[in-house]
């Protein structure tokens, strides 16, 4: 598997490491509840098909969110996740 | 027909003509007490059970594919009780006293050889927590015994005990743990059950679960609708496909696990022997061949199918332990998909819809689990009360926090565990 | 009162086997410069990969938003750029001749194709997190975690051999 | 032996100038550079080469690749022996050792052979119907039995310390497989630009060219792929890979490739057994030929049943001479191999076929005929044929079988790609993108004449390359036959007696039939049950004429039948290969302090710890334990001052006018409010509530600060931060980079610290956690007051270069003051003296207030874990909770990992109150202590409880008290 690196292109996977979807970038506020917050952290879509996660780039230290197929392993995009704030 | 060394004698007498299919083809009826969705060996263990300790006849189990075709296939055949938290101790404890009149129980030669697991460690801090984790398996009555280096050279001398990485200072002995055919053990529970009266239908696929007022009615599939009071989702690897067909989100991330074989070799690894600075378990199996595999790949998927960075990490292991393996060769390599859960244990319960129960989130324990699986769902489906050692599978633990079995202690990431 | 003797991350080098050789170096200071969001530094950045003239030494694309100021002293960027004396931290070697390519094929998944003369790339060497820098077509110069020097050697001489151990086959 | 075997002047591969020796089973045999072990022994009359898996048939050579089923022998020696090796491809050189495996006694005499008489008995699945009674029996009696009659080869047991290698190559184009069509698109496509890899398992590139030697543009077989393959050779955007077979088909055009680097040299010094290639192509062409597959029938396994195609490329690659030849097909090529073996001066006995075909030849034919048995114990020697006219006994000493051709696919199927059925072929073809980015051409997807081969190369090339952007350049196809290939598919004669299927694990039609009487009628069921195509050969010669049989048998046609998946590798690669470089000291990079030589000159024994080494403890003389050498160490920084390597902890340096900010929201507790100099203790937790991670962080400046964290968790916090960063304040001014390496740091503890720093020349005037710039003879270093140890304490970082020698200085020092080094076991005893945890403790399974830390959970503000923090299960009572533990006989000792119980009750899982994580001898309180969690551990402190460490046999009353042991007030550390 190779995953395109937004700074550093194509690369071998054994450079990344993964972290899981990427509903972790949606975290809710400090008092939205035990139900926002199972949802969260544990609760997950899964699907068999499309899906966003988010992997590090360990040699360049970027994080990066990452559209592929869970099926397939096609790698669709991929975007840093400090886009969304920057 | 019963199997015996008789039988096999005198049928081999008479051109082996005379046996009889293990299991009936049945066509769905339209109408059951209890479907299971998924023929592998958590929903035939269930499916046994039902019959074998409740008394239930009017069971369904519907398999998109054929028996046994998901994980209970697809793993490195290692069964043991070697868990230390509450709630994975007796659950696994019970398993393993299951498997070992499992033979018996069904008629059916698994193989289950107790030939012994050592898991290593290479530093005092490793020592203390395995200590911790032995302490915890005589507490459940189980066995484990404290190794020193000399202990585990005495067992298996031709690990490399030389070399300074990782260097072996001991290991936890289980000597009720070892290994079982996995194939033959999803086939025993399915010519069990099978003569216990349960259908087991194949190339069925589940494609919607018809909920009415909260409560279950049965399942649309592809050869039919089927009404059912009561329905079980058992379908590692497809949970989160199959709940969503119940309006269900689960604190489940699937995730690959390969697995390796070697061609076959003459006995040379006698028991199971686990390398956790490397993340590499291995033993052999009866037919010779090295049976061995490692982490997950890591990242959520669904394709049966591993790459290259975790097989050449398993092999490096390989090398690392036990160098004598070196001129072994990898015959074959597959994947199978964990649930994964969020502590690395597994959920056994009720769901919010009346009727409707789940079996997810085994990780890498499922094949070891299969007795006990089935037998606690089917407790927990025949009565409406969670059997007293799978009662901490709560589905909503980690919505609470309370119970939570984090073996790894590595938190709610699902692929850490 | 003390006084501090500086030492040399690598103990078995230069080294040189077959077609191959490498060295230690020492690339003067080295400053790692991360601008902060927006700023404006008075010097040109280097994109992802760029290897940039700076003063006397070598403004070198190190990582996300990172560059490392090489042989050329720190400047002052305060309220620009995080700045942080990288010099001790990585350990240098440069590896040369005509079985470069073939020794780096040994360890690192890095496609060279995309490491042109005059560029740089973060990446791993075997377990190494590396930072690789093509100064010449049989010239790459690496750097990695000065504590892992010693395992850099080890792997680097196991390559050299195996490929040099090829030429009996010609 | 004397190659009494040999046609005379025939052998493109041998050197007869270039005898070779070597010895099978103790025998010295004659051979020539070039041959390979079968080839050699063929050609000095050696049919008999194996004994099969299950009954212990006698087995000889079928084909000459990798996918033969039977010829695996063990090679070498000792430490060198290697077992399953395929005498089809194992080239011979001097020094080589063969043997025969898989028998008690010799190859002609096998004790096992008693299974071939047992056979009814053995029928697929037996062993799942018996052996299970009486129940103890299964380990001590079958189990053992069973394994001792399976498996092939041995391994020696010895660590196999050859050298291995693992390499990377980049290419556009991957061409997999050097035959007609494999050449032509790598021609085609490198004459246009690309850059091209040409991999081919065989010594020398041609394919079928060298075996079958077709005419191929007015030239030889063999000679235009000589030219070929130099033109190819001349190019610098071509890489010719020889002796390297593509393993495997991974994602996004990443290819495993196994290359037999020095398998055919005597003493590879330092050159590798092997090297496992990763290939990554933008494109690849799969050009791998196809493979031949026997006829069931009876006794069809016998040594001397030879495929056709494996008998053309022995006599034209090795000049081996196979005696008179039966030739058994169904199909045109074993016609044409019937005349072309004719037309080389092979006898052909007898050409038998089950179809009805014109009998004008120039040997005999036997046309609607078929083979139904075969005589000769230790190899071949009659060939039953029958006919329309009855059934004849042919002498011969070799029977070919040509049952038609499988496309070799499997690298199209790695993806879980399913091929589909050509009735016309009677084979299965793969279907176009099964792969991304893998196109197949030639045999490889049914192309079979020589002719549509170089054609069909010139074309997949041709679309291959516009998917690269380049133009292909004009490339003639050259002229080839161009011979239709007819099949009438038969898959079994049955004729009673066992016909097999699958040779390598002795799978026979009986088994596949008896296997879908019992409904293991899936061909999943079949393959498990039977164990077909589970062999080294990965069933490349049975598994479609199994599935066949298993169709028939079920009625299901084959279509419906479907094949197994076929999973890498293709063939099979050594754990050596794969693994090269994991052994010894390479599986992980090894991490140096600064003070290592000089620890283990003053011989400390080494640790492990997050990939670093780390001083146990430093034994002076006539310290023969660790204990004693521990007390004293932890006695003098007690009572004088003891120096240790603490650079392995993780630094971080974090700078920004947000960076204070940023903090406050990974630590629980805030740092916004340290003052510039000052250092905090701080805690992590993960975003579910449990604690991450401990440390300390200095405000160096305002905009400045340099946290630590554990040694063990150092690149996950980096990690963590990193993540926080980027993906909720990306936009804050805040920049974070580990300086871990950056500086070499030492803690000196004890009441001396302070003349320490002193004698240095250090002005020691910085209050309890302050934290300052110094400098040090010129060189720029820093300053903490922390402390780990309870006791006045510092810590020193100078840039890393200094590191060795500020280890000296401090020695000096210390060793001055009545102080010395101290290791790991004596910063165990006086960081558990005073309670400071580890990550022991903070194992991943416990909250802030667990660990007594509760109050360090801001309410003021949110951080990472706070909100997963609250939830009900982390919050209520009943957790257990971190305790001190002492023994309430002094003497006692204490074990870490024992559990705790209440003084009366038993040892059981219902009666656990806690457990013990860390214990050390204390010489400063005389006895040992530990540290432990407790349900409500806080609220039973003076309660005596029991340690019960049943796995060591041990049991200890214990009182639960503070974890603080030593100083609780801390004065000591303030001074």
């Amino acid at each position: 598997m190779r995953i395109p690196c937004p700074c550093c292109g194509s690369r071998d996977r054994r450079e990344f490491t993964y972290y899981g979807a990427s509903v972790f970038l949606d975290r809710p506020a400090e008092d939205a509840g035990l139900e926002a917050w199972d949802a969260y952290l544990h609760l997950r879509d899964n699907p068999a098909g499309v899906t966003r996660d988010l992997w590090y780039h360990d040699p360049c230290q970027s994080w990066i969110e990452v559209e592929r197929d869970t099926v397939t392993h096609a790698i669709l995009s991929t975007a840093p996740v400090a886009r969304r704030r920057a | 027909m019963r199997y015996s060394g008789f039988r096999v004698f005198t049928q081999g007498l008479g051109g082996n003509k005379g046996w009889t299919p293990a299991w009936r083809r049945p066509d769905p009826k339209p109408d059951y007490d209890i479907v299971i969705i998924g023929g592998g060996g958590h929903g035939l263990s269930t499916a046994y059970y039902l019959a074998r300790n409740h008394g239930l006849r009017n069971i369904a189990v519907l398999e998109k594919g054929y028996l046994g075709g998901g994980n209970v296939g697809r793993n490195t055949t290692i069964v043991r009780a070697n868990y230390f938290l509450p709630g994975n101790s007796e659950f696994y404890s019970h398993s393993l006293k299951l498997w070992e009149g499992l033979e018996r129980e069904l008629n059916y030669n698994v193989m289950h050889s107790q030939r012994g697991l050592i898991n290593l460690f290479h530093s005092d801090g490793q020592r203390d927590a395995f200590a911790r984790r032995g302490n915890a398996m005589l507490a459940q009555g189980d066995d484990a015994v404290l190794l020193d280096r000399d202990g585990v050279r005495r067992m298996v001398p031709y690990l490399d005990f030389e070399q300074t990485r990782f260097p072996i200072y001991g290991g936890l002995y289980h000597p009720r743990g070892g290994t079982a055919r996995h194939d033959a053990v999803a086939w025993g529970y399915a010519r069990g059950a099978d003569r216990l009266g349960v259908d087991l239908i194949q190339n069925c696929e589940v494609t919607g679960i018809d909920i009415q007022n909260g409560r279950v009615t049965g399942v649309q599939t592809t050869r039919g609708a089927i009404r059912a009071r009561k329905v079980a989702m058992v379908v590692a690897g497809r949970s989160g496909q199959v709940a969503a067909m119940a309006g269900m989100r689960l604190p489940v991330e699937s995730h690959i696990l390969q697995a390796f074989v070697t061609e076959g070799l003459k006995p040379v690894i006698d028991h199971v022997i686990s390398f956790g600075m490397g993340h590499f378990y291995i033993s052999q199996s009866d037919k010779g061949g090295l049976v061995f595999g490692g982490d997950l790949d890591f990242y959520a998927s669904y394709a049966a199918r591993g790459n290259l960075p975790m097989v050449e990490h398993v092999m490096e292991a390989g090398m690392t332990l036990m160098p004598m393996i070196g001129r072994a060769r990898l015959l074959r390599s597959w994947g199978g998909i964990m649930d994964m859960s969020p502590d690395g244990s597994p959920i056994i319960d009720t769901t919010h819809v009346d009727g409707l129960y789940v079996n997810t989130g085994w990780n890498y324990g499922g094949f070891k689990a299969v007795p006990a699986s089935g037998w606690c769902l089917a407790h927990l489906m025949a009565t409406g009360t969670p059997h007293p050692v799978a009662a901490r599978f709560r589905l909503d633990r980690f919505r609470t926090g309370r119970g939570l079995m984090d073996e790894e202690g590595t938190g709610a990431q699902h692929n850490l565990h | 009162m003390v006084d501090l003797i500086a030492d040399k991350p690598f103990q078995g080098l230069p080294l040189s086997i077959g077609r191959a050789s490498v060295e230690g170096m020492d690339p003067g200071p080295v400053t790692a410069i991360q601008p902060f969001p927006g700023a404006t530094l008075p010097m040109p950045f280097p994109q992802a990969g760029q290897v940039l003239a700076q003063g006397g030494g070598r403004l070198v694309w190190a990582g996300r938003e990172t560059a490392f100021l090489m042989g050329e002293a720190a400047p002052d960027l305060a309220g620009l750029a995080g700045v942080t004396d990288q010099t001790d931290g990585w350990a240098w070697a440069r590896l040369s001749g005509p079985d470069m390519a073939a020794v780096l094929a040994r360890l690192c998944p890095l496609d060279l194709r995309a490491l042109p003369v005059g560029t740089s790339a973060r990446t791993m060497l075997t377990h190494l997190p590396a930072i690789v820098i093509r100064t010449a077509p049989e010239t790459l110069e690496i750097g990695v975690f000065r504590s892992m020097a010693g395992t850099l050697e080890h792997e680097l001489s196991a390559a050299m051999r195996a490929v040099a151990a090829r030429a009996s086959l010609r | 032996m004397t190659q009494t075997h040999r046609i005379p002047g025939k052998g493109l591969l041998i050197d007869r100038a270039r005898p070779v020796r070597f010895t099978f089973d103790g025998v010295e045999v004659q051979g020539f550079h070039g041959d390979t072990l079968a080839s050699a022994l063929l050609a000095n009359g050696q049919r008999m080469i194996a004994r099969s898996f299950k009954y212990h048939r006698p087995r000889g050579v079928m084909t000459a690749g990798s996918e033969d089923p039977s010829a695996l022998v063990e090679v070498l020696e000792g430490s060198q022996q290697t077992p399953n090796v395929r005498a089809t491809t194992q080239e011979i050189h001097e020094g080589l050792t063969a043997r025969s495996q898989n028998r008690i006694g010799s190859l002609r005499h096998d004790l096992l052979a008693v299974n071939d008489w047992l056979a009814p008995f053995f029928s697929a699945g037996f062993y799942y119907k018996t052996f299970m009674w009486p129940r103890a029996f299964w380990e001590r009696l079958y189990e053992p039995a069973i394994r001792r009659a399976a498996g092939l080869g041995s391994l020696s047991g010895h660590h196999d310390v050859a050298v291995y290698e693992k390499a990377w190559a980049h290419c556009d184009l991957l061409v997999i497989g050097a035959g007609p069509a494999g050449l032509m698109a790598a021609l085609t496509a490198a004459r246009a630009g690309a850059e091209v890899i040409l991999a081919d398992e065989d010594v020398r590139m041609g394919g079928r060219l060298l075996s079958d030697q077709p005419a191929v543009g007015g030239l030889s077989g063999p000679d235009w792929a000589a030219r070929t393959v130099a033109e190819l050779a001349a190019m610098p955007n071509v890489r010719l890979m020889t002796r390297t077979t593509v393993t495997g088909a991974y994602d996004d055009g990443t290819f495993g490739a196994l290359e037999r680097v020095g398998l055919h040299v005597p003493a590879p010094g330092d050159l590798p057994r092997e090297c496992f290639w990763r290939i990554v192509a933008r494109r690849a062409i799969l050009a791998a030929g196809a493979l031949e597959r026997p006829i069931a029938h009876p006794d069809n396994d016998r040594p001397g049943v030879m495929l056709a195609s494996g008998l053309v490329s022995h006599v034209a690659k090795w000049g081996v001479n196979p005696g008179r030849v039966v030739i058994f097909s169904n199909n045109d090529s074993g016609l044409a191999t019937a005349r072309h073996l004719t037309a080389q001066g092979i006898e052909i006995a007898a050409y038998v076929d089950p179809r009805a075909i014109p009998v004008t030849e120039d040997f005999p034919v036997y046309a609607q005929a078929t083979v139904t048995g075969t005589r000769g114990r230790h190899g071949l020697r009659d060939v039953a044929v029958t006919h329309a006219g009855g059934t004849s006994m042919i002498p011969a000493r070799t029977l070919a079988l040509a049952g038609g051709w499988n496309p070799t696919l499997h690298l199209t199927c790695h993806m879980n790609g399913r091929p589909v059925w050509e009735e016309s072929l009677a084979a299965f073809v793969p279907k176009p993108g099964m792969v991304p980015g893998l196109s197949v051409a030639g045999a490889a997807r049914g192309r079979f004449s020589t002719a549509a081969c170089l054609a069909d190369g010139v074309e997949v090339a041709g679309e291959v390359l516009r998917d690269l952007s380049l133009r292909p350049k004009k490339t003639p196809v050259p002229e080839a036959e161009d011979a239709p290939y007819a099949i009438a598919p038969l898959w079994a004669v049955d004729a009673g007696g066992r016909a097999w299927l699958d040779f390598a694990n002795d799978v026979t039609t009986k088994d596949v039939r008896l296997a879908a009487q019992e409904g293991y009628a899936s061909v999943e069921h079949m393959k498990r049950y039977t164990t077909q195509g589970m062999a080294p050969d990965q069933g490349k010669s049975s598994n479609v004429a199994a599935l066949a049989v298993l169709a028939e048998a079920t009625g299901q046609g084959i279509p419906a039948t479907g094949t197994t998946t076929y999973r890498p590798p293709f063939v099979p690669v050594s754990i050596g290969a794969l693994g090269a470089g994991g052994r010894a000291e390479g599986f992980a990079p090894q991490r140096l302090l600064t003070s290592d030589a000089k620890s283990r000159a003053m011989g400390a024994p080494m640790i492990e710890a997050g990939l670093w080494y780390r001083p146990s403890y430093f034994p002076r003389a006539g310290e023969n334990d660790w204990r004693t050498a521990c007390d004293r160490e932890v006695a003098q920084v007690r009572e004088a001052v003891g120096t240790c390597d603490v650079s392995t902890l993780g630094k971080i340096d974090v700078q920004g006018r947000d960076a204070a900010r940023f903090l406050d929201f990974v630590y629980t507790n805030t740092m916004s409010t340290l003052k510039p100099g000052r250092v905090r203790y701080g805690l992590m937790l993960r975003e579910d509530g449990f604690v991450m991670d401990d440390g300390t962080c200095a405000r160096l400046a305002e905009d400045h600060f340099l946290v630590t964290t554990t040694t063990a968790a150092a690149g996950l916090v980096m990690r963590h931060m990193d993540f926080v960063h980027q993906a909720f304040c990306a936009d804050w001014d805040v920049r974070l980079i580990s300086v871990t390496e950056a500086w070499a740091q030492f803690a000196l503890a004890g009441p001396k610290s302070r003349a320490v720093l002193a004698s240095l020349g250090i002005r020691a005037d910085l209050p309890f956690m302050g934290c300052t710039h110094i400098d040090l003879g010129g060189v720029r270093a820093r300053l903490f007051r922390i402390s780990f140890s309870g006791e006045e304490g510092y810590e020193i970082a100078v840039p890393t270069r200094y590191g060795a020698s500020l280890f000296e200085a401090l020695l000096s020092a210390v060793h001055a003051e009545g102080g010395c080094a101290y290791g790991m076991e004596a910063l165990n005893v006086l960081r558990i003296e005073k309670g400071f945890i580890t990550h022991a403790e903070i194992h991943g399974r416990v909250t802030a207030d667990d660990v007594g830390l509760g109050r360090m959970v801001s309410a003021k503000k949110d951080c990472i874990g706070k909100a997963a923090a609250h939830r009900p299960g982390l919050t209520e009572p009943g957790r257990e909770q971190l305790v001190g533990l002492m023994p309430v006989n002094q003497g006692e000792t204490l074990s870490a990992g024992a559990h705790l119980y209440n003084e009366r009750d038993l040892a059981t899982r219902e009666n656990n109150q806690g457990y013990v994580t860390s214990v050390a001898p204390s010489p400063t309180l005389g006895c040992w202590l530990g540290l432990g969690f407790v349900k409500d551990g806080r609220s039973r402190m003076g309660q005596v409880i029991r340690l019960d460490d049943g796995l060591r046999g041990h049991k200890v009353l214990v009182e639960i008290c503070d974890p603080v042991f030593f100083d609780p007030e801390g004065g000591r550390m303030r001074g």
